[in-house]
């Protein structure tokens, strides 16, 4: 058959195509399939996300001490899912446990860099706070919100770790409601404070 | 291979707080080190110039946060050498024991570091519930877990309370059945002995002329302790023994004697505050209200101008010492300025020059050994 | 029981210790003298206040004729409105330890009571006046104790006082990139205090909180 | 003896049954055969790929929860109610209403009432309703079961980075290449007799090929990362694996000579034929097989590739997100691995203890033998691994490198070559193939003089007898130079000079 540019055939593979795929949209439409995986999914997955948080080893100050305390045997942070990894690639929430000093201030928010999304920052203790007891020092920096946003204030000079058991509760209250949301996008007008009931 | 600079923190394991080890390492020796410190300095010296000598006390716990009652201590014996304030012989007593059950507190903590140091996981937890043990009888005595803000210049904020001593003696004693099951599981597990024996070799002269104080030194074969050496509070009357150890080799301590040295030092402790307990004037079951002159005397709140208070102090890592100068016009209250010598600051160069020719694997071995805590080493 | 060193004893030591400094360096203008502390347990100790030109001379001589052999903390101290000759001071704390090396299998258990001569530990505090001007210096002991290596780091980071002859001088607890002349235990940096904002404006560019700019605590 | 319930000939049979009846008069006809073959080797493959790889969340747990009690602790509680209960009364909303045609209405409605009847009740301190949701009515299920899965299912949700300075195709291909090798290992281990996925002719050298792919894999991975920590952690990685793996070749290869084969399914059958476990014949290939496997897998004491202490996280530092999740997953699946092999070569596969002699008395050992062969394994398996792996990883210490290469090359090695002499001799002379036997009961060919199994009953008591001769052979006074010694003064400060 010479080539007209016509294409005689009953059903071209253009047509069913576009026909099968039309269905297959209708179909997805009519069904809702994807609102369904989407809820359902999310759902599941945002209880993963909030059951699992590694926390970072980073040891400041005297809050680290509790930090270590809550990971062992009468507080048992293990039992809420909190582990300790050593590296930021692992890890989602960043537990700040001391003051932050100039010096220390770039490499905090490098570290924070350095953290997979999404990733959740808990400022521990007065010092991580605004400063706590160092406020009037020339080397402390007003809190660790002023370089990486916070997403809940745990006070306390240190906080017992009871508290940093309660705070990590109440990060994931607040990951139900943010779910995955990168750190840059989040409400931090209205931050969870432990105790601030 | 060629020779490469590692970098070891701030944020690392081995670190035990926030400072940074670069390592210069060829293969697996390491072959030069520098030490760099300053992450957490806080300025506390220049915080306490405008702080009148009670309020100097909270900074003074925060400095060092697993002893903080040893160093709480400290500053009050140099104030009370400032302000020429007198302890009554009960407040002495506290001290001592407050002193000795933070000291058992802190050396379990370095324990419990020193284990993951090595790769013991266990080690940690363990050690941490003992910990909670001591937190507890002190927060019996300053309210809280870890800050106490007890010692007031002229004696201690308030008195033991009533029951305290049958707490305490029951927890000791546990504790010193615990200490022979880490012993079982440490000194007799062969791991643990070739990671610690023939490592991180130092003597004791050189341990001095490098200002390396308290138990590093006493690992080393040499009985020298401040407690007895400048004496204070009332180490004289209680029983006890400094814990030393024998070196074993003309290169002097190692990570196993300075290991073992902080166990029988946790022994001593215990031995200490057993006895001071049932030496301690005015009976172990009374309460005296607080400001009582049992324990408490009020000294002057302004120092004499010109006056210099000056405290020696052993606490857990070594000898703090806590310099003052008082005086001045208007400044009476508050001190002109406060020096604060830290034992971690020089130590901790010390003993990264202490690596050199070891391997990269024994690096945190010989760092936890020596117990760094980076809160007093930064101020 | 516990042990510890007697007040004979130590009386003993800082006087002999007192003595043997006054007797060498008599007309140098360097004084020894002896001073009770009146805390804990009353003991005594050696005052010597030096001119900073004197200062390596004395501090070798102690080390090697009389054992003071650690160094233990430098006190730097701005003295503002000081007098002319006395506008900075440097105190150093030493101490006099029984230390020796020892052989295998050995260890010197000291019987505080029993203990004689230059085995009895003994404090030092030497005061050095600096007169008052922009740059305070003394000669460095780095090379005569070890220990005081970073102690001077650091007096010279916080305080600013300047070790003559120190090698490899650097900040030690300041970020390295403070400006210079920055040494902040010097009298004229006020604390963030009240009305002091002054101390926010850094070098690094760290600033307040938005939130808390120009509010007074 | 062969597993009572053999489920690959069920699948099979029923396959060849249904599938040429289903295909009859179709175009496929002539290729039945071949078509009912592969849907039953589908279906056995996935059963048993699945059942293995299911079984490992048992694995993490039971590791999870045996070291939270070693250490004191309660360990991970998380219970799946979270997902209705929410956090804190928190729930996130109404979600069943975003479900389209109100299909989640029903689900709201038991929601709601599973909130009432389970689920936080106004406690008078909002802290005890935030900690109880972790349990039902109090009672926890499988406490901490799902930890695992929640960890591994928020390992999906990460963000994937990689390092800017890393070498970008190596670093993305390295932890596929573990895990695939590392998958690999599973096709061959048998569950029983009648559950494996497939059983090559010489698949112990199978085995051993595939576990020494991943090692290449972990040098790629920290050398690519471009971190120093991480290419320290590669290249202790390959010296390590390279010293343990001739030892563990040798080990095998002592297996082998005993069994006389290189097949896994073969050697369990030896095992049970010939009247005695591996285990009970050669303790010192047991102990070897144990350390060089500890060694493959990087665990405490010997997991100087990723000691924690000095090397951050070791060659996977810069590994984040499921690419992590993935390559611990791999080592957790290794571990697992080297279970099996360990209860396939030494503890007699699917074959019960003592299964000749219980088996004989009546009803009970019928219903003794009635147990299947694919729990057996999992238990013994599970066993090994909470004895062996999780009690070493949390009551020793760690090794240093050279220490373990010396350790393995100057200690493990020479062992390991006694131990294929060792098992020379015990096939060419002490081994009786008469007396194999592939029933019910057993064979009895290690025995000797006529005393029944004396050959392992006194290789197992020789071995112990040279393990409490070393165990006690510490000379406390002698040595001076005390490496290796425990030499410590006690009580310290009792030593008065010129008083001795």
């Amino acid at each position: 058959m010479a080539d007209t540019g016509e294409n005689f055939a009953a059903f071209n593979s253009r047509a069913l195509v576009e026909m099968v795929g039309g269905v297959t949209d209708e179909a997805l439409k009519v069904t809702r399939i994807k609102q369904f995986l989407s809820v359902l999914a999310g759902r599941f997955f945002n209880w993963a996300g909030r059951k699992s948080l590694f926390t970072l080893h980073l040891g400041i100050k005297c809050c680290a001490i509790e930090m270590a305390a809550a990971a062992t045997p009468r507080f048992d942070g293990d039992r809420f899912g909190v582990l300790f990894r050593s590296s930021p690639r692992q890890s989602d929430v960043l537990l700040v446990n001391g003051p932050v000093s100039k010096k220390f201030a770039d490499k905090i928010v490098r570290l924070w860099e350095q953290m997979p999304e999404p990733k959740y920052c808990i400022a521990m203790g007065e010092c991580a706070i605004s400063g706590g007891p160092y406020f009037q020092s020339y080397n402390i920096l007003e809190g660790v919100d002023t370089v990486i946003p916070v997403d809940v204030y745990i006070p306390g000079c240190p906080p017992r770790p009871e508290a940093l058991i309660d705070g990590f509760g109440l990060l994931r209250e607040k990951i139900i409601r943010i779910g995955g949301a990168p750190s840059t996008g989040r409400d931090s007008d209205k931050p969870i404070i432990v105790g601030d009931e | 291979m060629a020779q490469m600079w590692i970098t070891m923190g701030p944020q690392h394991p081995m670190t035990h707080g926030l400072w940074t080890l670069r390592v210069k390492v060829d293969g697996e020796t390491v072959v030069d080190t520098e030490a760099e410190l300053g992450y957490i300095h806080r300025g506390v010296e220049k915080i306490c110039e405008a702080r009148d000598f009670t309020q100097i006390t909270p900074y003074c716990d925060r400095l060092c946060y697993v002893s903080a009652m040893t160093w709480a201590n400290s500053y009050i014996y140099a104030a009370e050498d400032l302000l020429e304030a007198e302890v009554p012989a009960r407040a002495e007593y506290i001290r001592l024991i407050s002193a000795e059950l933070q000291r058992l507190a802190s050396h379990l903590m370095w324990l419990g570091a020193f284990g993951p140091d090595i790769g013991n996981l266990t080690l940690m937890t363990w050690c941490m519930r003992d910990r909670e043990m001591f937190l507890d009888l002190l927060q019996e005595l300053g309210g809280s877990r870890m800050h106490y803000n007890y010692p007031r210049v002229g004696g201690v904020k308030r008195d033991i309370p009533i029951g305290f001593a049958d707490r305490m003696v029951a927890k000791v004693k546990l504790f010193e059945k615990r200490i022979e099951e880490y012993e079982m599981m440490l000194d007799e597990s062969t791991i643990w002995l070739v990671r610690l024996q023939g490592v991180g070799y130092a003597n004791a002269e050189e341990m001095v002329e490098a200002g390396v104080s308290g138990p590093n030194i006493r690992a080393a074969g040499v009985n020298y302790d401040a407690r007895w050496a400048h004496p204070y509070s009332v180490y004289d009357e209680v029983d006890w023994e400094p814990a030393v150890e024998k070196p074993t080799s003309v290169k002097g301590a190692d990570c196993y004697d300075r290991y073992r040295v902080r166990i029988e030092e946790m022994r001593q402790s215990c031995r200490m505050v057993l006895d001071a307990i049932e030496q301690i004037p005015g009976g172990k079951n009374t309460n005296y209200a607080s400001g009582d002159e049992m324990i408490y005397t009020k000294p002057p709140n302004r120092a004499p101008e010109g006056a210099t208070g000056f405290s020696n102090y052993e606490c857990t890592r070594g000898a703090s010492q806590f310099y003052i100068k008082g005086g001045g016009e208007g400044r009476g209250k508050m001190p002109y300025r406060l020096s604060i010598r830290s034992p971690m600051f020089i130590t901790i160069p010390y003993v990264a020059k202490t690596m050199i020719g070891y391997k990269v694997a024994d690096i945190p071995a010989i760092m936890g050994s020596f117990d760094p805590c980076i809160g007093e080493t930064d101020r | 029981m516990g042990m510890a060193i007697t007040l004979e004893q130590n009386v003993t030591a800082v006087t002999e210790c007192a003595d043997a400094i006054n007797d060498r360096f008599s007309g140098s203008g360097i004084t020894a003298e002896i001073i009770q502390h009146s805390n804990a347990k009353k003991y005594s100790f050696v005052r010597i206040s030096t001119p900073p030109q004197h200062w390596q001379a004395l501090a070798k001589w102690m080390k090697f004729e009389i054992g003071v052999n650690y160094c233990s903390m430098i006190t730097g101290t701005h003295f503002p409105e000081g007098p002319d000759e006395r506008g900075w001071d440097v105190v150093y704390h030493l101490l006099r330890q029984p230390v020796t090396d020892q052989l295998p299998n050995t260890n010197t258990v000291f019987v505080a009571e029993k203990m004689v001569g230059s085995f009895i530990p003994v404090e030092f505090e030497v005061i050095i006046d600096l007169p008052n001007n922009d740059s305070p210096t003394v000669p460095t002991v780095q090379h005569i104790w070890i220990g005081s290596d970073w102690n001077e780091k650091e007096t010279w980071d916080l305080v600013g006082i300047k070790f003559e002859g120190h090698k490899n001088m650097h900040r030690v607890l300041n970020p390295h990139d403070s400006p210079e002349g920055f040494h902040p235990l010097q009298k004229q940096h006020k604390i963030r205090y009240h009305d002091f904002n002054e101390m926010y404006d850094d070098a690094q560019g760290f600033v307040r909180k938005p939130a808390d700019e120009g509010r007074v605590k | 003896m062969d597993d009572k319930y053999d489920l690959r000939d069920w699948i099979f049979s029923a396959s060849e049954d249904l599938v040429p009846s289903l295909l009859e008069g179709t175009p496929l006809e002539d290729n039945a055969a071949q078509i009912s073959f592969g849907l039953a080797t589908f279906a056995i493959v996935n059963i048993v790929f699945l059942m293995l790889f299911f079984s490992q969340f048992a694995i993490l747990w039971i590791e999870r929860k045996a070291v939270a009690r070693m250490n004191d602790r309660r360990g991970a509680t998380t219970a799946l109610r979270s997902l209705w209960v929410g956090e804190n009364g928190v729930t996130g909303g109404e979600w069943w209403n975003m479900l389209p045609f109100g299909l989640g209405k029903p689900v709201g409605g038991l929601n709601k009432w599973l909130n009432k009847k389970f689920g936080n009740r106004d406690e008078k301190f909002a802290t005890v309703d935030r900690v109880n949701n972790r349990s039902w009515m109090g009672y926890p299920v499988f406490p901490g079961f799902f930890q695992n899965v929640a960890d591994g299912m928020k390992f999906l949700l990460k963000e994937h980075m990689v390092p800017q300075r890393a070498d970008k195709l190596i670093f993305e291909v390295s932890p596929f290449l573990i895990v695939s090798s590392t998958l690999l290992i599973l096709g061959m281990i048998p569950l029983s007799s009648g559950m494996y996925a497939t059983n090559p002719e010489l698949s112990i050298l199978y085995a051993i090929a595939i576990f020494g792919i991943a090692p290449i894999g972990v040098f790629f991975a920290g050398w690519s990362s471009n971190n120093k920590y991480t290419l320290i952690g590669g290249i202790r990685s390959a010296a390590q694996l390279t010293a343990y793996e001739i030892p563990l070749l040798l080990t095998l290869l002592s297996v082998a000579i005993l069994s006389g084969t290189f097949n896994i399914v073969e050697s369990i059958h030896f095992q049970h034929s010939a009247g005695s476990w591996n285990l009970f014949l050669m303790p010192l290939g047991a102990g070897l097989f144990l350390l060089t496997m500890i060694a493959e897998v990087e665990r405490v004491p010997f997991d100087m590739p990723e000691a924690e202490a000095e090397l951050v996280e070791g060659w996977w530092t810069e590994y984040g997100g499921m690419r992590f999740g993935m390559l611990f997953m791999a080592e957790y699946i290794r571990t697992y691995a080297a279970c099996f092999l360990f209860t396939h070569f030494f503890l007699g596969g699917w074959h019960l203890p003592f299964q000749g002699l219980i088996g004989q008395i009546p009803l009970l050992g019928d219903a003794y033998l009635l147990i299947p062969g694919a729990v057996v394994v999992l238990v013994k398996s599970w066993l090994v691994f909470l004895l062996v792996f999780v009690w070493a990883r949390f009551s020793l210490a760690r090794i240093r490198t050279d220490q373990i290469l010396e350790f393995g090359w100057r200690i493990l090695l020479p062992l390991a070559v006694l131990q294929v002499v060792l098992a020379a001799i015990y096939r060419l002379y002490l081994f009786d193939p008469t007396e194999m036997s592939n029933s019910a009961s057993g064979g009895w060919a290690w025995d000797a003089f006529g005393i029944p199994l004396l050959v392992p009953i006194v290789t197992t008591i020789v071995w112990l007898g040279i393990f409490f001769l070393f165990l006690n052979d510490e000379d406390k006074s002698g040595n001076t130079e005390r490496m290796f010694h425990v030499y410590t003064e006690k009580p310290a400060g009792t030593y008065v000079p010129g008083q001795e």
